[in-house]
């Protein structure tokens, strides 16, 4: 049986390589896919405690409604793009800093 | 060394060396295929924690969504971003990434070292559980568990949610709509 | 109807009639204004003539001995453990106060007279003018802290405007500054005033209270509270009374203003147009001496006894820097506005001396300069109306060409230097004595200061004269020739009334003191008694 | 296997039983459904009829909300097995929740720029409908899956409105920048949930802060400020402010005017909630200083938004920054953790929005009457629009706080239920909030004593380009601000029913 | 109206109080009289004084040597103490009283024919009848604070009378220097007066000084610094006022006014307040401070007599003389001669006053020629003077009178005030050592030069040949006494200065009926040797010095000092004091320029000079601190709120994925000091 630490460590790897997708991908659709490795590192946290928790099972319930609303996060945040994409001709956050001080 | 952690290892391994990879390679459309062979891993990851219902949703929605829409994304804002294709520049560390890079690394230390301090292979409550058996084992199945907590202590969230998708659809038909007039 | 709320309100009602007025009437708005001020006036009249004397009513700390009062509940907020929050509308007056607001409704008429020269946007102007005219009155008149700092705020925005509207090229700067610089003194009055209100409670309802009658009596402080006497806090390491009485006197010293805090007044004045300065100089600067005198004293006698040497140096460093800045400048607006400062500077002298006479010296200064300042302003506008020109160089030789004009203005400056017989005298002359007695009574203050504000007169002298000399004697010649020459007609009967008004009353309280001191003495009696009783 | 069976039934009464506590969300519910119908039948210029029905459906949930008075006044129930809790808080922001929508509803078609989107407005309608409600679910939310999925709700939501006008560049990439900064932070919030679980055991709070009791500081902790970074990304407080800017200046003002004013409200709700298990006294919890945690947000979001707000020359922008300072003045009410600092911060969320909302109305006015948008083009627009002027001024004086506004109350009351703690406790955290305070309260003088320098005090040459603008969205501005020199006459009105 | 009188005195007071009223009711008769030239004005004047003037009489002779009355009024109340306002009519201000008044009048009439066809004839009128009203009040009131109010008035009136022609720049200066001079001594007085106040919480001078309380118990009582505060302020006051070193500058100067102006201020009355003062605040001083007010007076006198030995300017010749008299009395005052003191100035304010009016008549004639002839000379310069006697012999004779009573010869009012001062200048020294003779010494020359400064005057201005001749010879000289307005005066004044009037001995003073007024009489009876030497000494030397300058101005002798010696120019600069005061204080560079044109900054005042760059280089540091410290201040917060703010928007460059970076570095920069510290 394998213990929580090593799943911890391994999301959390899973994570800040999400983290650092983010902060440098040069496309929105590769930022969202970073966000989309945080989640999913979230999760996997998520269903390794939730592994003590038998009966409320709290983990998985959660896991569940996370998997969806990122779902629907990434239905949304692509069809922005798109539109940002008919705008800009470009989807890389770097180039559309036209809103700034 | 057992079955199991082999296979954890396996995913794991997987998982994070996909990761790795998009986070490396400027070829989009395989960082796209690579990022599904990460959820492929998470999901492996999920089972060896007794989730199986919750890897069958992970591939479902996420591989059999997610990834397609991303690749819809693809296809139509597709000009630029497949014009990265002829041209990858493969350098792993360009300048402007090495901030980012050790932002990372150091969130990662500091969560390690978190783990590490927080021994969390016993928290209270996870013994309290295993003491009263609570823990799940590879024998029982969560599925009709979930289907009962469904209908009850998470019946307000599973509503929610519909409504809440509902309005996600109603906003992104509105977006990518073509407008009329125009 | 109280008497003391309907002086307070009458000129808002008027502001309102104004408001809804069509604006086709414009022509009409300074004569409602002028209506309101006089009915004002008479209202300050009617008390002042059934205020009555005696140590039966000297008020200051003493609730019941305040007159034509009024209290009113007003806001109740429960606030659980915060206990009620009991704010009153409670408006008093005593001997201090009176003064103050006869003066006020005094200076507002004059002020409403000069606004014959608001050519632009007059609906706006009058209005707010009525607006900063209630807040000013209300400010003499309350006796609830937050009812007092309500006013004291309101005074802001109407100002603000009224220099930033109609002022002259720096406007915008002269009234941000203004605004910021008295703004930041009211906010941090804000905090203390809530420390204040959570320290004191109302012996009778056990409420904590704003009312300011209350917040002088140390047997009102909670034991632990953060302002209380018997337990020494501190803020930030420092005793906790002390930072009060300093928040709340830097906050009033802007208002004074008393160097270093004076800057915003030279620019606020020379860029207002006259009716404002006038209001500014006349009444304004004497909020500031009122709160100091009402609220700094009153609330924290301690500190006030304790530091009376600062204050004392900060009075008489006001006095010199003032007047030498005075004689500094050749933009005569300036030139009065640096003398005001000066002048002030004895207000605070005569405070921190403690004694009856300092007080009344100080109270009698505020009237006199109200008056004077006002005087020396309006001749500033009439000047500036006919030529917009201000420069003491530009000017030689206007005796010739304006004998009334140079008469009031001879009147003006030596009412200002201290000439005897004129109002200023008085003042000035029992600032000094009490500065002087203190050292043998209360030892506050040691001698010097008292020498160095007689310096102070001195130096009044010189600047007063070395401009009089230098426009308005010698033989004529003005900067703009002969256009000036037919421009600079002498005074007309409005101007005239105006000052002549005021040279009457300076005179009367110069050769009749017993107008001032009779009403203000019993109060000055019981302050002395309370600052010594602590 | 079927441990869990026997307890459905008592589950499920639950369930039963906490419906009636739940009316005005199923009014909301029903509502969502009847526009979208409403929607696809009529179509494109379905846009009166939704607003109409939006606006008459809100009046009813709010009569629903105040009927809910009656469950709050004896003792806080929890609903759906400690889903949600209703307090009387919760209540409180429900109703200004509603009474807000519904001002921001029917302002919605009064901006130009917004009516003129040419997919027509009923899409947005359906959309806020779902937001108000995810607010609702926010405001009670007292379960970590409840949390998370109200403020994703809302996130989406709002992702959708900030995009909405999709042919203007500047309202999509506003889009864009929201919908990654917001993933992204919620990523981080879910991470943080997952830890607070794994630590605590439990996603209700109460077992959840009893397990994190025993866990080991540090874990906990980053547990904490992770989550905290998506309550901070609704919050926007320092650091998680960033977007703001971009964001409200992007988005349609109507839009930046909900965002800055409702979500406020939801989400300090479920600060109150979240941190209310913490705060009680006999849990020994020391892991975690909140007020130190806060208080230093608080005086760093304060300067932060007000000394950057300085600078600003975009109405617009102006106003968000300075919605970043009201949030840390906020704050400061928050970490009181008493009784009436909830009370005081209620008052201050009310009376700061009341004026942020005719705020942005009156920058709406503005740009539909003369097309200004930045400072420079307001210049004497104050004599060309005289009440719109008047009433601006006002109201930004009650952003300011000064007398006679209700904003100074809010800030007055913010001052003394901070004061009273300090007096008991000396804590200096809490005195060095109160000067920020009152600096930043100066400072913020600053920048909004610029737009009436330029409506009043500067005279403009332009004489061209005046057109009549909207005289409804001028009423309800100046009912607005009526309602403010009320409030800050007779603040009696508002706090005797807090 | 509480009143504390005793009954008999009511009818006197009132008097009193009509004596100073009418002349402030003709002032503001005047005030409002319509035209600027109207003959009225004047009668108005003169009648108002005429009146004041026999009520004042009335009121002396009930007042003298009989009870004092003494009566007031509440005037207000400051703390618990009160303050009464009334009148105090003791001999001292009886005797004032009616000089004043006796004075004022033949000046008002002189000025009637003096002032006629000025421009602003009204304008002059109502000043001098204020100037009367406040003067006369000064000598009565028995408030310190009245009098302090009255002590500035006269000084304001004067300012107004010097500054008369304000389109002359030399007289504007002129009366402005001598008003800020005189604000000085100002200031000195209400100091003293103040800590008089303070100390004794009265401001009644009869209480105050009541049976004769001494310097020293004063003192006794005084806390240490008060007591030497307040006598410095005193003794700033009185050098004001009456003009002693080192605050005398401004009288020559005031010589600017009408001359019938400077005959009543500037010579017979406001200048001698300052010796008034001396008397009614005299117990104040301790003998020390006597003694120096002593030494100064002596000096100022000696200092005045040698300047006015050289001065051509007819004016500045009594102006200096004056100021050297006023030093007699002030000397007086200071050895204890109190009575003396008070004689001498009254006699002087007769003798000195006919002086001032025949230079007015003179330089008016002078001036008729100048402006016939278009003369590029100066009126009132005496070398261009001589022979007028034959013109003008009533005049002339007035003159001879009045500078013999200067110089103290028997038979004039002069001699019997003089010689008391000195006989008891000698005494006072008497056995005090030797540096105290000096005092009684510098006495004695000084009168010596007094007799020899006013020979020179009367030779060249009345003797000799009229010296314009020699400009051109085609004067016709047709001018003469003037008419009756000049003449009654000057004949009323002359006869003022014979000592009929004063004692029916033309040579003893002690039987000078002044003397039974006065309290603390010293040196009446004719104990010693001085009583008789030093008349005789005096006054044979005195003519021994006239004939001598008679010697030299009329025959042409070589003069008494070369024309190039040192001791000629250092008088004619007047001892360079102005010259002295720039050479210390004004700048180095303003000192070379002054060397450059030294002669017209002797007229230009050091001093004020001083005063002047004290106040204007404080005033441009102050401006400086201003502009630059204080405001500047405030500007480097503003830029600070600037700096704060845009590092907060240093963040806003736009980049979402900049926002993530900064966001996620802070959360975990928050965590990591969290968890280490």
């Amino acid at each position: 049986m394998i213990n929580l630490s090593d799943f911890l460590v391994v999301s959390a790897g899973l994570f800040c390589t999400g983290l650092f997708i983010i902060l440098t991908k040069r496309n929105a659709i590769q930022v969202l896919i970073g966000i989309e490795l945080m989640l999913n590192a979230a999760n996997l946290n998520l269903v390794a405690f939730g592994r003590y928790d038998k009966i409320a099972n709290g983990g998985q319930m959660f896991t569940l409604f996370s998997i969806t609303l990122a779902a629907a996060t990434t239905a949304v945040a692509l069809a922005i793009i798109l539109n940002v994409y008919k705008r800009y001709k470009t989807i890389d956050p770097e180039k559309i800093d036209s809103l700034k001080d | 060394m057992t079955m199991e952690r082999v296979m954890f290892y396996l995913m794991s391994v997987l998982a994070l060396g996909s990761g790795i990879y998009i986070a490396a390679s400027k070829n989009l459309v395989r960082s796209v295929f690579m990022f599904f062979v990460t959820l492929m891993a998470v999901a492996g990851l999920y089972v060896l924690c007794m989730a199986d219902f919750v890897a069958i949703t992970q591939v479902v929605i996420y591989v059999g969504g997610i990834l397609v829409l991303i690749i819809f994304a693809f296809m139509l804002s597709g000009r630029e971003t497949l014009s990265a294709l002829q041209h990858p520049n493969n350098k792993f560390i360009s300048i402007n990434k090495v901030p980012a890079f050790l932002l990372a690394v150091l969130f990662f230390i500091v969560m390690l070292n978190v783990i590490v301090k927080g021994n969390v292979n016993n928290i209270p409550w996870n013994e309290k559980s295993v003491l009263a058996g609570e823990m799940m084992t590879a024998k029982d199945t969560t599925v009709n568990n979930i289907g009962i907590n469904l209908m009850g202590n998470y019946l307000l969230p599973f509503e929610v949610v519909s409504i809440l998708l509902m309005m996600a659809l109603v906003g992104a038909a509105h977006l990518s709509r073509k407008e009329r007039g125009l | 109807m109280n008497i003391l709320s309907l002086l307070i309100f009458i000129p808002l009602l008027f502001g309102l009639i104004i408001v809804v007025l069509p604006s086709s009437l414009r022509a009409g708005f300074k004569y409602i204004t002028l209506l309101a001020t006089l009915v004002q006036l008479g209202i300050s009249i009617f008390l002042y003539l059934h205020f009555q004397t005696g140590p039966g009513h000297a008020g200051i700390n003493n609730e019941s001995q305040f007159q034509f009062v009024q209290k009113l509940p007003w806001i109740n907020l429960d606030l659980g453990a915060l206990g009620k929050m009991q704010i009153d509308y409670f408006v008093g007056i005593d001997g201090i106060s009176i003064m103050m607001v006869l003066m006020t409704s005094i200076v507002m008429v004059i002020a409403a007279l000069a606004s014959w020269e608001i050519k632009s946007n007059l609906k706006g102007f009058f209005v707010l003018f009525l607006l900063l005219d209630t807040a000013v009155i209300g400010v003499f008149c309350a006796l609830d802290f937050f009812l007092f700092y309500i006013f004291y705020e309101l005074m802001l925005l109407p100002l603000y405007f009224l220099i930033g509207m109609w002022g002259g090229h720096r406007r915008e700067y002269a009234a941000i500054k203004f605004f910021l610089y008295t703004l930041f003194g009211s906010v941090f009055m804000l905090l203390v005033m809530v420390g204040l209100y959570l320290s004191v409670k109302d012996p009778a309802t056990g409420n904590h209270t704003f009312n300011i009658v209350q917040m002088m009596n140390p047997a009102n402080y909670d034991q632990n509270s953060v302002f209380t006497l018997f337990a020494h806090k501190t803020i930030l390491g420092m005793p906790a009374r002390t930072v009060g009485f300093v928040v709340l006197f830097v906050a009033f010293a802007i208002k004074v203003p008393i160097v270093p805090l004076h800057t915003w007044l030279p620019d606020a004045h020379v860029e207002a147009p006259t009716p404002v300065s006038i209001i500014l100089a006349g009444i304004l600067l004497k909020v500031g001496g009122y709160g100091i005198i009402r609220i700094c004293l009153g609330i924290f006698p301690d500190i006030a006894s304790s530091g009376a040497y600062w204050l004392g140096l900060l009075g008489v460093v006001s006095i010199i820097y003032g007047a030498l800045n005075a004689l500094a400048q050749r933009d005569l607006k300036r030139m009065i506005a640096y003398s005001s400062v000066s002048h002030m500077g004895f207000v605070l002298l005569g405070v921190a001396s403690q004694t009856a006479e300092g007080v009344s010296g100080a109270v009698m200064q505020m009237v006199s300069h109200g008056f004077l300042s006002t005087m020396l302003f309006f001749l500033v506008g009439v000047v500036y109306n006919r030529v917009h020109d201000r420069d003491i160089y530009n000017f030689r030789g206007l005796g010739t060409l304006m004998p009334k004009y140079t008469t009031f203005t001879m009147i003006a400056f030596f009412a200002s230097l201290g000439l005897p017989g004129l109002s200023a005298f008085m003042a000035e002359a029992f600032s000094l004595t009490g500065a002087f007695k203190s050292p043998s009574v209360n030892g506050y203050l040691p001698y010097w200061m008292a020498i160095c504000g007689s310096i102070g007169i001195l130096l009044s002298a010189g600047y007063f004269l070395w401009t009089l000399q230098r426009m308005f004697f010698g033989s004529l010649s003005l900067k703009g020739g002969d256009t000036w020459r037919v421009a600079l007609t002498d005074l007309n009967t409005r101007e005239t009334v105006a000052l002549l008004t005021l040279t009457v009353l300076t005179l009367a309280i110069g050769i009749m003191p017993s107008l001032v001191f009779g009403k203000i003495n019993d109060s000055v009696v019981g302050l002395i008694h309370f600052l010594n009783r602590t | 296997m079927h441990d869990l069976l026997p307890t459905l039934h008592s589950q499920l009464d639950q369930v039963i039983g906490s419906l009636p506590y739940f009316v005005p969300e199923l009014y909301l519910t029903v509502l969502f459904v009847a526009v979208l119908v409403t929607d696809l039948i009529f179509g494109r210029n379905s846009g009166w009829i939704c607003r109409i029905l939006v606006i008459v459906g809100l009046v009813v949930v709010i009569y629903k909300d105040l009927q809910q008075l009656a469950f709050v006044v004896k003792g806080n129930p929890f609903l759906f097995n400690g889903m949600l809790l209703l307090t009387k808080t919760t209540l409180a922001f429900k109703v200004f929740t509603d009474l807000f929508a519904v001002i921001l509803v029917a302002y919605f078609d009064w901006d130009d720029k917004l009516r003129s989107h040419n997919k027509g407005l009923s899409d947005l309608y359906t959309i806020t409908v779902a937001v108000i409600l995810g607010l609702h679910i926010m405001t009670m939310a007292f379960n970590l899956l409840s949390i998370y999925l109200s403020i994703e709700m809302v996130s989406i939501g709002s992702y959708l409105m900030v995009a909405y006008r999709a042919e203007n560049k500047w309202s999509s990439e506003a889009g864009l920048k929201y919908v990654l900064f917001g993933a992204a932070s919620s990523a981080m919030m879910l991470y943080g949930i997952s830890l607070l679980y794994g630590l605590g055991g439990s996603l209700n709070l109460l077992d959840m802060t009893a397990g994190l009791a025993q866990a080991n500081p540090p874990i906990a902790s980053l547990a904490l400020i992770l989550f905290f970074v998506g309550i901070g990304f609704k919050l926007s407080f320092v650091p998680v402010h960033f977007w703001v800017p971009d964001i409200y200046e992007g988005a349609p003002t109507p839009v930046s005017a909900f965002l800055s004013t409702i979500t406020k409200f939801a989400a300090f709700g479920l600060l109150i909630n979240f941190l209310s298990p913490f705060t009680n006294p006999e849990l020994l919890w020391r892991a975690f200083d909140f007020r130190l945690f806060f208080s230093i947000v608080g005086i760093a979001t304060m300067i932060v938004g007000n000394f950057a707000a300085t600078m600003q020359h975009n109405v617009k922008r102006m106003l968000a920054y300075s919605s970043i300072g009201h949030t840390g003045f906020a704050l400061m009410a928050l970490v009181t953790f008493t009784g009436q600092g909830l009370t005081v911060l209620t008052f201050y969320l009310v009376a700061y929005a009341l004026a942020a909302a005719a705020a942005w109305m009156l920058a709406t006015y503005f740009d539909d009457a003369a097309g200004a948008e930045d400072m420079a083009a307001y210049k004497g627009l104050g004599y060309k629009y005289p009440l719109a002027g008047i009433c601006f001024v006002i109201v930004l004086i009650s952003l300011t706080g000064l007398p006679l506004t209700a904003g100074f109350y809010g800030k007055f009351l913010t001052f003394s239920a901070v004061y009273q703690v300090y007096q008991d406790g000396h804590n200096l955290w809490l005195l060095l909030l109160m000067i920020t305070g009152a600096v930043t309260t100066v400072v913020s003088l600053f920048y909004y004593i610029k737009i009436p320098l330029n409506l009043f005090l500067r005279k403009t040459e332009r004489t061209t380009g005046f057109a009549a603008a909207n005289s409804w969205l001028l009423t309800i501005v100046a009912i607005i601000t009526i309602l403010v020199v009320y409030l800050g006459l007779f603040p009696d009105f508002l706090t005797k029913y807090l | 109206m509480e009143t504390l009188t005793q009954q008999p005195g009511i009818l006197t007071i009132q008097l009193a109080l009509i004596a100073v009223l009418l002349p402030l009711l003709a002032a503001v008769i005047n005030a409002f009289f319509p035209g600027k030239t109207n003959k009225a004005a004047g009668w108005v004047s003169t009648l108002a004084i005429l009146g004041s003037c026999l009520v004042s009489v009335t009121v002396f002779f009930k007042v003298w040597n009989h009870t004092e009355v003494h009566q007031q009024w509440l005037w207000f109340t400051v703390g618990d103490s009160q303050f009464h306002a009334g009148m105090l009519l003791n001999n001292l201000s009886a005797l004032m009283l009616s000089l004043v008044s006796l004075i004022a009048l033949p000046v008002h009439i002189y000025s009637t024919a003096y002032m006629k066809g000025d421009a602003h004839y009204k304008r002059y009128f109502t000043y001098l009848s204020f100037f009367c009203f406040s003067m006369l009040a000064l000598v009565i009131t028995d408030n310190l604070f009245v009098f302090y109010a009255f002590w500035e008035l006269v000084g304001f009136s004067s300012y107004l009378l010097i500054g008369f022609w304000y389109t002359k720049p030399k007289a504007i200066l002129a009366n402005k220097k001598a008003f800020i001079i005189n604000r000085i001594g100002d200031i000195g007085l209400l100091t003293a007066i103040i800590l008089l106040y303070a100390q004794y919480h009265t401001s009644d001078i009869a209480q105050l000084f009541s049976n004769g309380a001494t310097g020293a118990a004063l003192a006794a009582q005084m806390p240490g610094n008060a007591q030497w505060i307040a006598c410095i302020g005193l003794f700033l006051a009185v050098a004001a006022k009456s003009a002693q070193f080192p605050l005398h500058t401004w009288l020559p100067d005031a010589m600017e006014g009408p001359t019938s102006i400077s005959a009543l201020i500037h010579a017979a009355t406001m200048v001698a307040a300052g010796v008034f003062l001396l008397g009614r605040f005299y117990p104040v001083f301790t003998p020390t401070e006597l003694t120096v007010l002593a030494v100064i007076g002596c000096f100022t006198a000696f200092m005045a007599a040698t300047i006015a030995l050289t001065q051509n300017d007819l004016k500045r010749i009594l102006a200096y003389s004056t100021i050297s008299q006023l030093g007699y009395m002030v000397m007086a005052m200071g050895i204890g001669a109190y009575a003396s003191s008070f004689f001498h100035l009254v006699t002087h304010a007769f003798f000195k006053c006919l002086l001032f009016l025949v230079a007015g008549i003179v330089i008016h004639e002078v001036q008729h020629i100048k402006d016939e002839y278009q003369l590029d000379i100066d009126p009132q310069n005496i070398l261009y003077m001589g022979g007028l006697r034959k013109k003008m012999p009533l005049t002339f004779i007035a003159c001879i009178i009045a500078g013999f009573a200067l110089i103290g010869l028997p038979f004039t009012s002069g001699y019997l005030s003089k010689d008391s001062i000195l006989i008891q200048s000698f005494e006072w020294a008497e056995g005090k050592g030797l540096l105290h003779e000096l005092i009684p010494v510098g006495a004695l020359v000084t009168s010596w030069l007094t007799a020899f400064y006013v020979t020179r005057l009367i030779v060249k201005v009345f003797f000799g040949e009229f010296r314009l001749m020699e400009f051109d010879p085609t004067i016709k000289l047709h001018i003469s006494d003037g008419n009756w307005q000049y003449r009654v005066p000057l004949m009323f004044l002359a006869i003022c200065c014979l000592f009929p009037l004063f004692s029916y001995n033309p040579v003893l003073y002690e039987k000078a009926w002044l003397f039974s007024g006065f309290p603390l009489i010293t040196g009446l009876d004719r104990v010693n040797i001085y009583h008789t030497i030093i008349p005789v000494l005096v006054n044979i030397a005195a003519i021994l010095v006239m004939y001598w300058a008679w010697a030299v101005y009329m025959k042409k002798k070589a003069l008494p000092l070369p024309e190039t010696g040192f001791l000629f120019s250092f008088s004619y600069h007047q001892w360079y004091i102005d010259k002295l005061y720039e050479q210390i204080f004004v700048k180095p560079v303003m000192a070379l320029s002054g060397l450059a044109r030294w002669t017209d900054r002797n007229i230009i005042d050091g001093f004020i000079h001083l005063l002047a760059n004290i106040g204007i280089a404080g005033a441009k540091i102050a401006e400086w601190l201003d502009r630059n410290i204080i405001d500047g201040l405030l500007h480097w917060l503003a830029s600070l709120v600037l700096a704060i703010g845009n590092f907060a928007r240093r963040f806003q460059n736009g980049r979402v994925q900049y926002y993530l970076f900064s966001m996620i570095a802070v959360i975990l920069a928050i965590f990591i000091f969290k968890t280490l510290f």
